[in-house]
């Protein structure tokens, strides 16, 4: 265990950080698989902060938080990736961009 | 105070002259579409009947009350109290008359020429509406049936109408939608706000009667709020917009009953609705609205100085009578607000005739372009007389109805506003002006070939005619009985507002005479 | 001190590998990034008393989820470079990134000025004295039983949706808006 | 599991908390019937002659409902019952929420049936996922917990991402999926950083200790509570399609299966205003001063954005789409309220627009024949002629969306307009009556569409419009649909005392604001 | 007795019922003769009441009223259908019925023949009821009803031959110029009630003196307006002369013996206002009425069209009698009326005699020497124009001359204006009837001649840009603007037919009339003559009724016999001047018969000018306004709505890259509006 010295502060910035590099990788990414990963980032983004405040107040339950949202994480995954295997299967090498029939 | 249905061994006279129509609607809309014969029949059957149900309550009503009667009252929701509340005065009683009077003649006057069953039924769902909108007694139920009406008469526009008829639908609904929207907003307001926190009523006695929960400046935004759906409704200027097209592009029943009956819920919602729930607010705006009459007579006239198309100058010179119903309305005085309401009546006796009779025209010629027609008065005498007796009648000749409300506005209005009077005098003389010029170009003259041989008015079609005849020769010779039954409940509601605000109509408004003398005794 | 100087390695390797899935082109090395950023989460965990999350992060999400990625872009082959020297879409990095800035610096700004609450753990405290994992668990199935179950719905819609997605369908696409009418109107045979 | 936990007794005993079952019954329902029904349908033949799955899902979503009226009583008489360690909140809310949402997997599951068959796409799991998502939703309604919410929302859009992508062969389909999918994770991620934190800022994720500690502390620092309720309401932003988290919803709705959107603009958005609910006006109200400003703002926009952009389509789905936007506004106008009327008008809101929209769908639905892709306007001309049932039923829910009298769409307005009159928001109630009055050009655009027949009515009596086109196929099961919604909307209209009534008393009483 | 007022205008009434629903059937000439019997029944009546009136009481003048119902109650306001039967009603009463019920018979006739003879005789019923309402009333309103109501069917009867657009356009008018007139009454109605409580003349007129100046003046100026129009006065005399439109006997009836009188009875009647309102009120009247008798008079001399001259004649002759009422010489004026009624009727119904006897034909340029064709028309219309001319001893040369004594009274010159005009109408009157009875033969001249008169006649219209009103009353015209030239030029004649021309006397029932009118306009004077007290019979029989107003004319007996004779020598002098130039050829006609005159001093052509052309143009630009800016605007919301809503639709690319932004923004502006919060 290591002493709390640092206060949470440094890691909830770098939360906020991480959320933010995640946000703006899926505007610029066109690839919709990194678009996921990127969603990724802010999800673990989320957990650190969760993890920071459980410490910070000294309460467990934002661990147990971050469980769910392992598991949320991995769910998305799983759908959004049949949702991409399922439209690449039509439109070999389409991006977010090339997916746009719908507009208006 | 009010007499209640129990009076005549319970039977729900007012309830059942709405639920008539509907019930015929929903019937009409039940018969197979290949019996036309059928739908026509039960259409007709239930319009007389509604029809004769209003001559019912003619016979009813007691003339010497001011009060609301024949009440008819039973919950709908409990919470807000909301409650099917229907009651009759001598400001609606006749409206629900001529309501039962025009519907069965624009029924049978204009006819459809395509799916009869359709437009059967919606026209008794309009006239269920119409008659609901005339009696409710609560503010919710009376909301409700004031935007219902829009229904049927969007379907009768787009559905029976002429060429720009969508349009013209789509103008009227969404216009008057817009209206409403700031009524909607205000009914619930003024609810809410005179409930104080406490249960919340719609109903419209409870509101009128309690005056003094609502801050004064708070009834002015209300009124206004009311105000905007009725000028829409009236249509008062600017707002007024839509009446031309909705008018030209109706099919006649349609604007038989558009101009008839429908408008008259915009002025009808000024005085029941406006000076009753608002009495200080009307004084305020008075000024206000008697200008926006006025610019509507005058206005009106010169706009329908200038139509070509015959219907749409009917349409303009809707505007322009309505705009007298607006001055009267607001004058604030017994004659004025009496000639109101007998204006409403007249109007819609004379314009509803005024559109058979160009719905007549169009039948024959498939046109509604002055210029083309021409010297019909040499192969229709008798429909150029009947058209001369109605245009009279509208311009406000002596001897036949409109004059005597537009008579008793004037003059109304002359007792508190005495310039706007005679601007609004002015207009007389415009109507002479715009219906002489159309009846010249319509009839007088040498008809050349289309209209050469112009059918004479058969006598079906003299048959419809012949009840609006009369009535407009009676009621310019004899208004007394209109008048009588009339006059206690306007006399209340002025008293009302005078009650409620600092607002003192001229003595010699209700005294004539004595009024005078005491002055000079004096 | 300690804290400390983890706290920088890790968060630096947190933030370049957050960096690297956005600026690489190449999927593949995206996911690698990501990798490293799960990894560097995990550090901190450790860092903040997280012991068994910690685990959880690096089995479960490098372990499973990365590796399901990679697994999908082998699968489809799109590990295509992609190019991230001009966006088709006007405005759109612009306005990413001035977003970003905007979103990053209320964040921090947040978190930075009014990180202190004065709030207090209302529920299970993290005691030192047992293990990370007995508290979770005690947790987990106490006070979020019920999240606990719900997330078993998760799942089973994990499995079903993923079967209904991936499954191939024959048959041709019914509104390609280049198809022609004849095709278009073609229907295809079901998987089975 | 209880073996399990056996085992590991004697080193750390957990004792699980009391659970009441029962409490749970509607969504156990849901949950189970869909794992029921799964197996079921790996077990009956794909293509059935009879809508066995359509029927027993609409078995399982009545078993929901009626599991909620034995409840209904004992929470009316005993109050509100808290469940599973205070995460689930099983009170009058909840419950009528839970009836809402489940009947609107009764109409998406009537329409879905004929639609799977047309479109060759038979099978099991489309009705799987709509129960699941249909639990999630009920979850939504009765969390207590933001964890749990969150999970709820989860279950509920992942589900229907699937579902939006269920017609593979169509590539607006997946592109619908898609679309839907990368934006719902992303918006949940704001969601979930709100989550975060509001715990941070509060020590809990309970709903109920959130309200407490908010009533009786006053913050230093409320910074990160504000930020954490931005975030939220960004998350619930999305799920409700409100402006300008609203614009997956036009592309969504007009790619995704027709019976799945009859789902999502009834259902979905329905579980996503009943989250708002719990969260906002239920346990932030204390600060609903802070938060009701931005809700006004979104509800003006939201209105005023959603008719106007419904106006210019040429898509009906998109037009339903965009105009059931501006309901969402309409709804919003109820949660600025932030008071019972408001709460309670929202439901009777969402509770008549299930029937109306789900009826549009409906219509939608068969009259975008095979391939799901007769959506424009143009293919709706002559319908009046060629199918009068089902163009009248759709007059009723485009006029009942319009606010005309004597339906329930007009009395949801009323009500919502109270409530936003009682709470003294007098502009923004003009705000969406004037809205309501942009849509109504669009609804009767639509209108006028069915009613006139090929270019010029004058001459079409001698060549009907509809003669050139086959019928449309109507399925017994959408008919059933129909009559529903038909009947609900016009009864409601005439007859909304039962369900307002159940609406007011399901409001639990609400924290005076701060 | 009293009781049975109602006879008098009942009958015309039930004639006019009778016709509308029988009329038809009865046909040609039994409608005729209902509606004569009708009128005669009416005069009858007339006849009795005034016996009653007069006989009761040895001699004192009796009012009889009767109330019949009540017609407009509200409130304090309250007009009855009632009755009042004094000596001025009765006066009235008596010379409307006796010279409607002569015109009736004329009618039989001159209508003889045509498609809508029936239909006629309705309108002349309803108008004799309409001019006996008028008469007969009670109260303001009932007078009002009477207005309007002879308004109406002077429009009927004029555009009666509707198929010529002349003859509608002039009908119109008529109708449309009378309005304005009449709201200047409806306005005095309102004015009255407001400050009387009470529109019956016995309240306005028992209360005169206890009203204030400014009140007593706007009643009596606004009751003027209505007068001035429906008297054809100045400014709004410009509808009479294309009122000649109409059938002749309606031109004698309406448009010279009693309609266009109404407005000095009305005068009259109102006498104790006039008397209590600013004096300049009589003295604008006394000068609208000299103005307008000269004016017209100078027009008449120039006119072409038989019933033209006539008309600007009629004009003139109002003239007088306002200039009468101005003077407050109320008896004279009355004379004036009764009179003038007589010999213009007369003159009328023989220029009607002579254009039925010419086939049509109205342009006096096309007659000459009918004395030996028609020698009884002749002969009476001779007495007409000495009547007219003022020669004594016929009925004209009394009433003029007790005018003319009035107006010397009020003002030199305005009896100046007056005796000039004596002298004008003695010159176009004997102008008219050289021309139409002695000279030559011109009807059977060669087409070139006549063809050059009409063009003359049409280069007289063209300065005044109105020949082509036809084609241009589509366009320029709702404002009133019709034709001055139009009545004039008959398009039948077109050269067709007027070669066979054989004029001829008429038939009995046209002649009959024309005979006793003769012999009341050579008697006519004796209602009033001035030598002695007694036989100052209309002066004492109206006593009563204007005694408030009446002023005391106190000249010299021999100033009197003076301004007789100068009047006298005026008349003969115009006489002379017309024989000189007509008869014996001297003088340039041509400059007599300016184009100015011939056109009415360019007065209806500036009218249209500068009233209806600018006001059709303002017209216009309303409808513009209406069209443009106000229906404009309401589609120009619809416009916004669209425009914004396709601006709008412009961030719905269809990248979901994009929407991702678009929540991100959402979720920056939701937290900075939160935070802001937080800050502040």
């Amino acid at each position: 265990m290591l002493a709390s010295t640092l206060g949470p502060t440094p890691y909830l910035v770098l939360g906020a950080l991480l959320f933010t590099v995640g946000a703006t990788g899926l505007l610029v990414r066109r690839n919709p698989l990194v678009m996921f990963m990127c969603v990724e980032l802010m999800l673990n983004a989320v957990n650190l902060t969760f993890v920071t405040f459980a410490r910070e107040l000294d309460d467990i339950g934002g661990q147990v938080v971050v469980f769910f949202v392992l598991v949320v994480a991995a769910v998305e995954v799983v759908v959004g990736l049949g949702i991409i295997v399922a439209i690449i299967r039509r439109q070999p090498n389409a991006t977010a961009d090339d997916i746009s029939l719908m507009r208006g | 105070m009010s007499v209640l249905a129990a009076d005549i061994g319970g039977f729900p006279l007012l309830t059942s002259m709405v639920v008539a129509p509907a019930v015929g609607a929903v019937l009409t809309a039940l018969v197979s579409r290949r019996r036309p014969e059928q739908t026509r029949l039960i259409a007709l059957l239930f319009v007389i009947g509604t029809g004769a149900l209003t001559i019912a309550l003619l016979a009813v009503f007691k003339s010497g009350h001011a009060g609301f009667q024949l009440v008819d009252r039973a919950r709908w929701i409990k919470d807000p109290d909301i409650s099917w509340t229907l009651g009759v005065d001598g400001i609606s009683l006749w409206l629900v008359v001529l309501t039962g009077i025009l519907f069965p003649l624009a029924l049978l006057g204009a006819p459809p020429h395509h799916d009869e069953k359709p437009f059967y039924a919606w026209l008794l769902l309009l006239e269920a509406a119409c008659m609901g909108a005339f009696l409710a007694l609560d503010l919710f139920l009376f909301f409700v049936m004031f935007e219902i009406v829009l229904v049927p008469m969007y379907f009768l526009i787009s559905g029976w109408g002429y060429g720009g008829r969508r349009y013209a639908a789509l103008k009227f609904f969404l216009y008057t939608m817009f209206g409403s929207a700031f009524l909607l907003v205000g009914t619930i307001a003024l609810a809410f706000l005179h409930a104080k926190g406490g249960p919340v009523t719609f109903d419209l006695r409870t509101l009128a009667d309690n005056q003094g929960m609502v801050a004064a400046t708070t009834a002015r935004w209300l009124f206004l709020s009311f105000a905007i759906a009725f000028a829409v409704k009236v249509p008062l200027f600017p707002v007024h917009t839509w009446l031309p097209d909705a008018h030209t592009e109706a099919p006649t029943a349609g604007s038989v009953i558009l101009a008839g009956v429908m408008l008259k819920l915009g002025t009808y919602g000024f005085l029941r609705f406006g000076l009753y729930l608002f009495p200080e607010a009307s004084v305020y705006f008075a000024p206000f609205m008697v200008t926006l009459g006025v610019i509507g007579i005058i206005y009106g006239a010169m706009c329908a100085a200038m139509q070509k198309d015959l219907k749409r100058l009917v349409a303009y010179s809707s505007v322009a009578h309505l705009g007298f119903i607006a001055l009267g309305t607001f004058a604030l005085t017994t004659q004025g607000v009496q000639g109101g309401v007998l204006q409403m009546i007249n109007h819609g006796v004379s314009t509803g005739a005024l559109f058979l009779l160009v719905g007549m025209i169009y039948e024959r010629r498939h046109t509604r372009q002055i210029s083309e027609l021409k010297g019909l008065q040499k192969s229709a005498p008798i429909m150029a007389g009947v058209f001369t007796v109605v245009m009279l009648s509208s311009l406000g000749l002596p001897g036949l109805n409109g004059f005597v409300g537009e008579f008793l506005i004037l003059l109304g209005s002359f007792i508190t506003r005495r310039w706007w009077a005679a601007v609004a005098l002015f207009g007389v003389i415009l109507a002479a002006l715009y219906l002489l010029w159309a009846y010249q170009r319509v009839f007088h003259g040498e008809a050349d070939e289309a209209n050469a041989t112009f059918r004479e008015m058969r006598w079906t079609e003299g048959l419809v005619m012949a009840p609006l005849l009369a009535l407009i020769v009676f009621m310019g010779v004899y208004p007394k009985p209109f008048l009588d039954r009339i006059a206690p409940s306007v006399d209340r509601l002025v008293t009302h507002v005078e009650h409620n605000s600092e607002y003192r109509q001229p003595k010699v408004a209700t005294d004539g005479p004595r009024a005078v003398r005491a002055k000079v005794g004096k | 001190m300690v804290e400390l100087l983890v706290f920088i390695v890790a968060s630096a390797v947190v933030l370049v590998g957050a960096l690297g899935v956005v600026f690489n082109g190449n999927p593949v090395h995206a996911a690698l990034s990501l990798v490293a950023t799960l990894f560097g989460v995990a550090v901190l965990f450790i860092a903040q008393d997280a012991q068994f999350l910690a685990a959880v992060q690096v089995i479960v999400y490098a372990g499973a989820i990365v590796v399901l990625f990679l697994f999908v872009i082998m699968l489809l082959g799109v590990d295509r470079s992609e190019d991230l020297r001009s966006d088709a879409l006007t405005g759109q990095r612009p306005a990413a990134v001035v977003a970003g800035v905007l979103l990053g610096g209320s964040l921090v700004a947040v978190l930075v000025a009014s990180s202190i609450t004065g709030a207090r753990s209302s529920g299970a405290k993290i005691t030192t004295g047992v293990p990370n994992v007995n508290q979770l668990a005690r947790l987990l199935f106490t006070d979020y039983l019920f999240a606990f179950e719900i997330t078993s719905a998760l799942l089973v819609i994990a499995v079903v949706g993923a079967v209904m997605l991936a499954r191939r369908r024959k048959g041709t696409t019914v509104d390609a808006d280049e198809a022609d009418p004849v095709t278009r109107l073609g229907v295809g045979q079901d998987a089975r | 599991m209880t073996a399990f936990l056996g085992q590991l007794g004697p080193v750390t005993r957990i004792d699980t908390p009391p659970v009441a079952w029962s409490a749970l019954l509607p969504v156990l329902v849901l949950l189970g019937g869909a794992i029921v029904l799964l197996v079921a349908g790996a077990l009956l033949p794909r293509r059935t002659t009879f809508g066995w799955h359509a029927t027993l899902t609409i078995v399982i979503a009545a078993g929901s409902i009626a599991a909620v009226v034995p409840l209904w009583f004992r929470v009316r008489d005993h109050g509100p019952l808290s469940v599973a360690a205070n995460a689930i909140r099983i009170d009058g809310f909840a419950l009528f929420f839970a009836v809402v949402i489940a009947g609107s997997v009764i109409l998406a599951a009537l329409l879905t049936d004929g639609y799977l068959r047309r479109e060759n796409l038979e099978g099991a799991e489309p009705y799987v996922l709509l129960l699941l998502s249909a639990s999630g939703g009920l979850v939504m309604a009765s969390a207590n917990d933001l964890i749990v919410m969150f999970l709820g929302l989860e279950v509920l859009s992942i589900a229907v991402y699937v579902l939006a992508g269920m017609h593979l062969r169509r590539l607006r389909s997946a592109e619908a999926a898609l679309k839907y999918f990368v934006l719902g994770g992303f918006s949940s991620a704001f969601f979930l950083y709100g989550v975060a934190l509001v715990y941070g800022a509060t020590g809990t994720t309970n709903l109920s200790k959130i309200a407490n500690f908010l009533a009786t502390n006053v913050l230093a620092e409320d910074g990160l509570l504000l930020a954490g309720f931005a975030l939220l309401l960004v998350g619930f932003g999305f799920k409700i399609a409100a402006v300008p988290f609203h614009s997956w919803s036009p592309d969504v709705y007009e790619g995704s299966p027709s019976p799945v959107v009859a789902f999502m603009a009834s259902g979905v958005k329905t579980a996503g205003f009943a989250g708002l609910f719990r969260v906002f006006v239920f346990a932030f109200s204390s600060y609903r001063v802070d938060w009701q400003p931005l809700v006004y703002g979104i509800a003006v926009i939201t209105l005023l954005v959603g008719a106007v952009l419904a106006v210019v389509q040429t898509n009906v789905k998109r037009m339903l789409a965009y105009s059931s936007i501006s309901h969402a506004g309409f709804v919003l106008v109820g949660v600025q309220a932030a008071n019972e009327r408001g709460v309670s008008s929202a439901m009777f809101y969402l509770a008549a627009y299930t029937l109306m929209v789900a009826g549009s769908f409906g219509v939608a639905t068969l009259v975008g024949r095979r391939g799901d892709d007769h959506h424009l306007l143009a293919d709706y001309r002559g319908l009046g002629r060629t199918e009068p049932l089902l163009a009248f039923s759709f007059v009723v829910f485009l006029l009942a969306q319009a606010g005309v009298p004597f339906t329930s769409g007009f009395l949801a307005k009323f009500y919502v307009v109270g409530a936003a009159v009682d709470a003294h928001s007098y502009w923004l109630a003009l705000v969406a009556m004037l809205s309501s009055v942009i849509s109504a050009y669009l609804y009767l655009r639509i209108i006028t569409t069915m009613y006139s027949d090929a270019e010029d009515s004058e001459t079409a009596d001698e060549n009907p419009a509809g003669s050139a086109v086959p019928r449309l196929a109507i399925p017994l099961a959408a008919r059933i649909a129909l009559v529903i919604a038909v009947v609900g909307t016009i009864g409601l209209g005439l007859v909304p005392g039962p369900l307002h009534d159940a609406s007011r008393h399901a409001v639990p009483r609400l924290a005076s604001g701060r | 007795m009293e009781h049975l007022i109602w006879v008098i205008p009942a009958l015309p009434l039930a004639g006019f019922l009778l016709l509308v629903a029988f009329g038809r059937r009865l046909g040609e000439p039994w409608a005729g003769w209902l509606a004569t019997l009708m009128v005669v029944g009416s005069f009858v009546a007339s006849v009795a009441l005034f016996l009653v009136a007069r006989g009761s009481r040895g001699g004192e003048n009796h009012v009889l009223t009767q109330r019949l119902f009540t017609w407009i109650p509200a409130g304090g306001f309250r007009a009855d259908v009632g009755l009042l039967a004094d000596p001025l009603a009765l006066t009235m009463c008596l010379f409307v019925t006796g010279i409607a019920a002569l015109i009736h018979l004329y009618s039989i006739g001159y209508m003889h023949g045509d498609a809508n003879f029936s239909k006629f005789f309705i309108f002349m019923n309803l108008f004799v009821f309409s001019m006996l309402m008028l008469v007969l009333g009670d109260n303001l309103l009932i007078t009002f009803l009477g207005w309007e109501g002879v308004g109406a069917c002077s429009y009927f009867l004029v555009s009666f031959w509707f198929t010529q657009e002349a003859n509608a356009s002039a009908g119109k008018k008529a109708f449309v110029t009378n309005r304005i007139g009449d709201v200047g009454f409806m306005a005095a109605i309102f004015f009255t009630f407001v400050s009387v409580g009470s529109i019956r003349y016995a309240d306005l007129l028992g209360h005169a003196s206890g009203l204030a100046t400014t009140t007593a003046t706007a009643i009596a100026i606004l009751l003027f307006v209505g007068a001035v129009g429906k008297s054809a006065q100045i400014p709004l005399f410009v509808w009479l002369p294309d009122a000649m439109a109409g059938p002749t006997p309606v031109s004698a009836l309406i448009h010279a013996a009693t309609m266009v009188t109404a407005g000095v009875y009305l005068m009259v009647r109102i006498n104790p206002v006039l008397a209590e309102a600013s004096p300049w009120v009589p003295t604008l009247i006394a000068i609208i009425g000299a103005l307008t008798a000269f004016i017209a008079a100078t027009i008449a001399v120039a006119q072409n069209d038989i019933k033209r001259v006539l008309a600007y004649s009629t004009i003139s002759q109002l003239g007088y009698m306002f200039l009468a009422v101005g003077s407050g010489a109320y008896v004279a004026a009355i004379f004036h009326m009764i009179t003038h009624a007589f010999f213009k009727a007369l003159l009328f119904l023989g220029s009607g005699s002579v254009i039925h006897g010419m086939g049509e034909e109205q342009d006096m340029r096309r007659m000459g020497a009918l004395r030996k064709l028609m020698p009884i028309t002749a002969i009476t219309f001779l007495v007409g124009w000495l009547a007219i001319a003022g020669v004594p001893p016929f009925a004209g040369f009394w009433s003029k001359d007790d005018i003319l004594l009035a107006a010397y009274h009020k003002s030199p010159l305005l009896w100046a204006i007056g005796v000039v005009t004596a002298v004008l109408t003695g010159f176009y009157m004997s102008r008219q009837v050289f021309l139409v009875f002695f000279g030559q033969a011109r009807w059977a001249e060669s087409d070139t001649t006549t063809g050059e008169a009409e063009q003359s006649a049409a280069g007289v219209t063209d300065d005044s840009g109105e020949t082509s009103t036809h084609a241009e009353d589509e366009k320029v015209a709702p404002m009133v603007h019709a034709s001055a030239s139009t009545a004039s030029s008959p398009t039948s004649d077109a050269g067709d037919d007027h070669h066979d021309v054989h004029p001829h006397e008429s038939p009995w029932q046209m002649t009959l009339p024309l005979v006793v009118l003769a012999g009341l306009a050579t008697v006519g004077g004796a209602l009033n003559l001035p030598f002695l007290r007694r036989l100052l019979f209309l002066e004492h029989w109206l006593e009563p009724v204007v005694h408030f107003g009446e002023a005391d004319i106190s000249v010299a007996t021999s100033t009197k016999l003076v301004l007789a004779a100068l009047a006298g020598i005026g008349a003969v002098l115009g006489i002379l001047l017309a024989v000189g130039v007509y008869l014996r050829g001297r003088g340039d006609r041509s400059k007599i018969e300016a184009p100015a005159l011939a056109n009415g001093w360019y007065i209806d052509s500036s009218f249209a000018a500068f009233v209806a052309r600018p006001g059709t143009r303002f017209f216009e630009a309303v409808a513009w306004f209406d069209r443009t800016i106000i229906d404009g605007a309401v589609n120009g919301v619809a416009m916004v709505v669209r425009g914004g809503g396709d601006r709008i639709r412009t961030l719905q690319t269809g990248y979901v890259r994009n929407y991702a932004l678009g929540v991100a923004v959402g979720a920056i502006v939701l937290v900075g509006a939160l935070l802001s919060r937080a800050v502040f």
